[in-house]
């Protein structure tokens, strides 16, 4: 019962706040009512019985999000977020887009045939995860491993400045931002009379 | 349980498709990935009988977020060197 | 409540300090009494100290910080000249003439704790710059940045050292913040933690009596100017050790060493900027200068406004304050007041 | 927890053991300053944090020009109970911790990497120049040293074969993790001092910033962040005694009293770090983590899992 209540306490909190998310004036709040939709998604699965599973979506996350942050704030410095904001495009098609996803999972959910085969009491899950990611899924663990790291570094390639050409020449052969109005884009601070119409101005909002 | 996942899912999906912003973007995709977690947790705590594998897969959706967030924020940082647009309209083209 | 009362009677006074024209740096000696505490932000006080002259626009600096003291706090101010011109802010203030003020502002603490009464703040409380303007949303930006809202700049973009062109953060600091000479105001601009843009600026001090003892020198004006250095970096203990002995006259050669044996050990030089303003010289090269107790360390030259501007450019924000500190000369005379 | 009276009990406890713990880093950091201030103090020193708090309830807050309010209330919350959650899974004797959960290192990892968003929320509402800038290189540092505290406490994990805390004690009972693993505790000690943002690596409260996050707290906001900065202190002494120095082993004491005194040693050599070591500038902490401490910190993972081989 008291777990009961608990599941659609977290259940509620993760959907609003996630729905707030898309809903507020400021790209910090944005982020951290994100963090708080996972930490109520990882309280969900602590209750579930994936004891080491939830801390560690909480853990990550968290971690996640502080980066998301910070590059939240690089790109846009204002303290407490004054300016308001609201950066949507095409917001008929996705409005309607997220109602079929949210439709046509509900009905699977509620119409599907789940096979009826609840954790047995007393398991010991995180040894069973262990043995699994370090036994038969150890390819599979170890892929995903490789994965990150492959990520990291090409991430790092993909931001630095320096290229493999070596320090200077990063940047060669690359264009100050297109001039030309057929693109579409502008350089910095420079929006020609009648073209921004107030959506496009250049960034500073990541 | 499923429902929560779905809600979590279309919420994503209404978010990624509808921002401008790219690490907006990334955020709806998040918590697509954030709804797919959780079915999967909870089919593994109802329907799979403690099978291990159940775990594996969110072990392996979260890794995939991980990969998603740095390869996003990576792309974002880049096309922003080179094209001072952090905006989806900004970008029409792959080209320089 | 009169448990709580007679408790905050008794801790040690909250104090900011405000240093001045005709103070030098002789409030920093104050904390050698246990029974004051500096803090570094006008919030935490109880009670504002304003040593010296303020005319001008040190007295709009000064109305400023006043405000910003909570409604509850008591001002004091510590000067040789009493009938002076003085700001709003000090209208109402304890005036104290003699040469240590601490009785005065532990009883000024007292009063602010005991009998809280409303503090009237001396500025409208209107925003200084009007929230109408170019933007999107009229806050006197381009599209959504930028612009002066609430009194407050706001973020615009601009090329970094990354080659990025990420938002970055005009600001402007002083002049009683904990690290600035007297009466220097420096305008900023920021990316991230790092100063991209930077400029100096000396108000005038104005002319009258100094306090008493307000020049000091040899070892006592570098024990001064360590005690405020050794504050900036997070070093309040050792703070208060070099305060004590500047205080007793800086006679005991031995301590003094002790004291600079304590602040090599610490760290403090390798923590210091070492970006030159002055040929051959840095933040790093002039600390230990002091710490030497070297006579020739205080730099009786003025302090080029500009070239420290320039080399604040590209300096981490604490690098940066360690490098206008490391100019600050103890005498009265501006020190920013010349640019060459 | 086995029962339900637990549950309501678990809160009340933890802040119990952090009111104390915090109330003794104050009193140990003021004697330590003083005796370095050579300044003699007394006796009054024992009340003087008491006194000083009661400047700051007696003090209205400040409201600072269109702060968000919500995250300024929230985050000195944020802080405090986050030092809680970390205080719960540390084992005070064999058969008493508030929570010893399985996760237990995992737990307090998370409660560590949820610091930084509660100081960058803290730096962040005021709407305030210096509070932002803090807030802003504190983030920078915190992701820096974040991967450092998993390594060192996965570290310690691997001898006792499990992420339980009371597990890890008594694996201790041979020989301490601070000697099998020497590189463990001094890198704990970086951690410790930048997740309760104190001395050498006060990076969001540091006078160079005006106090930093904390710049525009007064009052009872300002009270609870400087109470939950050291309950925080307290919480990362007791846990390095715990993960480090053998927790509750030890000759004729009781445990709890070994863990006692054990965690006052490590508040008085955090507080000796605070009062002795210079705040490093961010930057270079950040190359420095990087470059220096996250190696140590492998070489802390290979030693340990080398020495789980033989």
């Amino acid at each position: 019962m008291t777990v009961d209540l608990a599941f659609w306490v977290f259940g509620l909190g993760a959907v609003t706040t996630g729905w707030r998310v898309f809903r507020t004036a400021s790209m910090v709040r944005a982020t951290f009512l994100l963090l708080a939709s996972f930490l109520n998604v990882g309280a969900i699965i602590l209750l579930l019985g994936g004891a080491y599973l939830g801390v560690a979506l909480l853990f990550m996350m968290t971690v996640e999000m502080a980066v998301m942050a910070i590059f939240m704030v690089a790109f846009m410095m204002n303290p407490a977020g004054l300016n308001p904001m609201t950066m949507v495009h095409q917001p008929r098609l996705a409005a309607a887009a997220g109602w079929v996803a949210f439709v046509a999972g509900a009905v699977m959910a509620g119409r599907g045939n789940f096979p009826e085969r609840p954790l047995p009491g007393g398991r010991p899950v995180i040894a069973d995860l262990g043995a699994e990611l370090m036994g038969r899924s150890m390819l599979i663990f170890e892929t995903a491993g490789v994965a990150l790291v492959a990520t990291m570094i090409g991430a790092v390639v993909l931001s630095s400045r320096r290229s493999r050409f070596g320090d200077e020449a990063g940047d060669e052969g690359s264009l100050p931002p297109a001039l030309d109005p057929d693109t579409g884009s502008y350089p910095p601070g420079v929006i020609p009379e009648g073209v921004g119409s107030g959506h496009d101005h250049h960034g500073g909002h990541g | 349980m499923l429902t929560v996942a779905a809600a979590l899912f279309g919420l994503g999906l209404w978010g990624a498709l509808g921002q401008q912003s790219i690490v907006m973007l990334l955020m709806g995709i998040e918590l697509m990935v954030n709804g797919i977690m959780l079915a999967g947790a909870g089919l593994w705590a109802y329907a799979a009988g403690g099978d291990p594998k159940g775990q594996l897969l969110v072990v392996i959706a979260m890794a995939v977020m991980a990969v998603e967030m740095a390869v996003g924020l990576a792309v974002v940082v880049a096309v922003y060197r080179v094209r001072q647009v952090d905006m989806t309209e900004g970008l029409d083209s792959l080209a320089r | 409540m009169t448990v709580l009362r007679r408790l905050a009677q008794d801790a040690p006074a909250p104090v900011f300090v405000a240093r001045g024209g005709g103070a030098g740096l002789l409030p920093v000696e104050l904390q050698a009494d246990p029974r004051l505490r500096m803090v570094g932000s006008a919030r935490h006080a109880t009670v504002l100290l304003a040593a010296g002259r303020f005319a001008g626009a040190m007295g709009d600096a000064l109305d400023r910080v006043h405000d910003q003291l909570p409604s509850t706090g008591a001002v004091v101010w510590w000067t040789a000249d009493p009938d002076a011109a003085r700001p709003p802010s000090l209208a109402e203030a304890t005036v104290f003439g003699g040469p240590d003020p601490v009785e005065a502002v532990l009883a000024a603490h007292r009063r602010a704790v005991s009998q809280p009464g409303a503090r009237r703040a001396v500025l409208a409380d209107e925003p200084p710059h009007p929230f109408e303007g170019r933007g999107d949303h009229g806050q006197g930006g381009e599209g959504m940045m930028g612009g002066v809202p609430f009194g407050r700049a706001m973020a615009m973009t601009a090329d970094d050292r990354d080659g990025l062109a990420l938002d970055q953060l005009p600001l402007q600091l002083g002049p009683f913040l904990l690290g600035l000479p007297n009466g220097v105001r420096v305008s900023a601009v920021l990316q991230g933690g790092v100063v991209q843009e930077a400029e100096l600026e000396g108000l005038d001090l104005g002319e009258g009596r100094a306090l008493a003892g307000a020049d000091a020198t040899g070892a006592r004006a570098d024990l001064r100017w360590l005690a405020e250095a050794l504050r900036l970096g997070g070093l309040d203990a050792l703070a208060r050790r070099a305060a004590r002995l500047a205080r007793a006259g800086a006679t005991d050669a031995a301590a003094c060493a002790r004291v600079a044996k304590l602040v090599r050990r610490s760290g403090l030089p390798a923590a210091w900027s070492k970006v030159g303003v002055v040929e051959g010289e840095d933040a790093r090269s002039r600390l230990e200068r002091r710490l030497r107790f070297d006579p020739r360390a205080g730099g009786r030259r003025p302090l080029p406004a500009d070239r420290i501007g320039r080399a604040l450019a590209g300096q981490d924000w604490s690098d940066a304050l360690v490098t206008i500190w490391s100019f600050a000369s103890v005498g009265e005379r501006a020190p920013a007041a010349a640019a060459p | 927890m086995s029962n339900h009276a637990d549950i309501w009990a678990a809160p009340l406890l933890a802040a119990g053991i952090l009111a104390v713990g915090a109330y003794t880093v104050a009193v140990i950091h003021l004697a330590v300053g003083g005796w370095l201030a050579q300044a003699r103090p007394g006796v009054g020193l024992l009340l003087q944090p008491a006194r000083s708090a009661a400047v700051l309830m007696a003090q209205p807050a400040t409201a600072t020009e269109r702060p968000d309010r919500a995250m300024a209330a929230l985050s000195p919350a944020l802080y405090a109970a986050l030092a809680a959650v970390a205080v719960t899974v540390v084992p005070w004797s064999r058969s008493f911790s508030i929570a010893d959960v399985e996760t237990g290192i995992v737990l307090w990892g998370t409660a560590e990497a949820l610091v930084i968003v509660a100081m960058f929320l803290h730096g962040w509402s005021s709407n305030s120049h210096q509070p932002l800038l803090a807030a802003y290189r504190f983030v920078a540092a915190g992701v820096s040293y974040l991967l450092l505290s998993m390594f060192v406490l996965i570290a310690a994990a691997i001898p006792a074969e499990s992420l339980q805390l009371s597990r890890i004690v008594e694996s201790q009972a041979g020989l301490w993790n601070v000697v099998r693993q020497p590189l463990g505790l001094p890198l704990f000690v970086v951690v410790a001092l930048g997740s309760a943002t104190w001395g050498p690596l006060d990076l969001a409260d540091g006078s160079d910033v005006s106090g930093g996050t904390a710049a525009e707290a007064s009052g009872i906001p300002g009270l609870v962040w400087m109470w939950a900065r050291a309950a925080m202190l307290a919480a990362f002494a007791a846990m390095s005694a715990a993960v480090f120095l053998g927790g509750w082993h030890g000759p004729v004491l009781p445990g709890p009293a070994w863990m006692a005194v054990k965690t006052v040693a490590m508040i008085t050599v955090l507080s000796a770090a605070g009062h002795l070591l210079a705040r490093v500038p961010a930057e270079r902490f950040v190359t420095w983590a990087w470059v220096v401490l996250l190696p140590l910190g492998f070489a802390d993972l290979a030693i340990a899992g080398l020495g789980s081989l033989r």
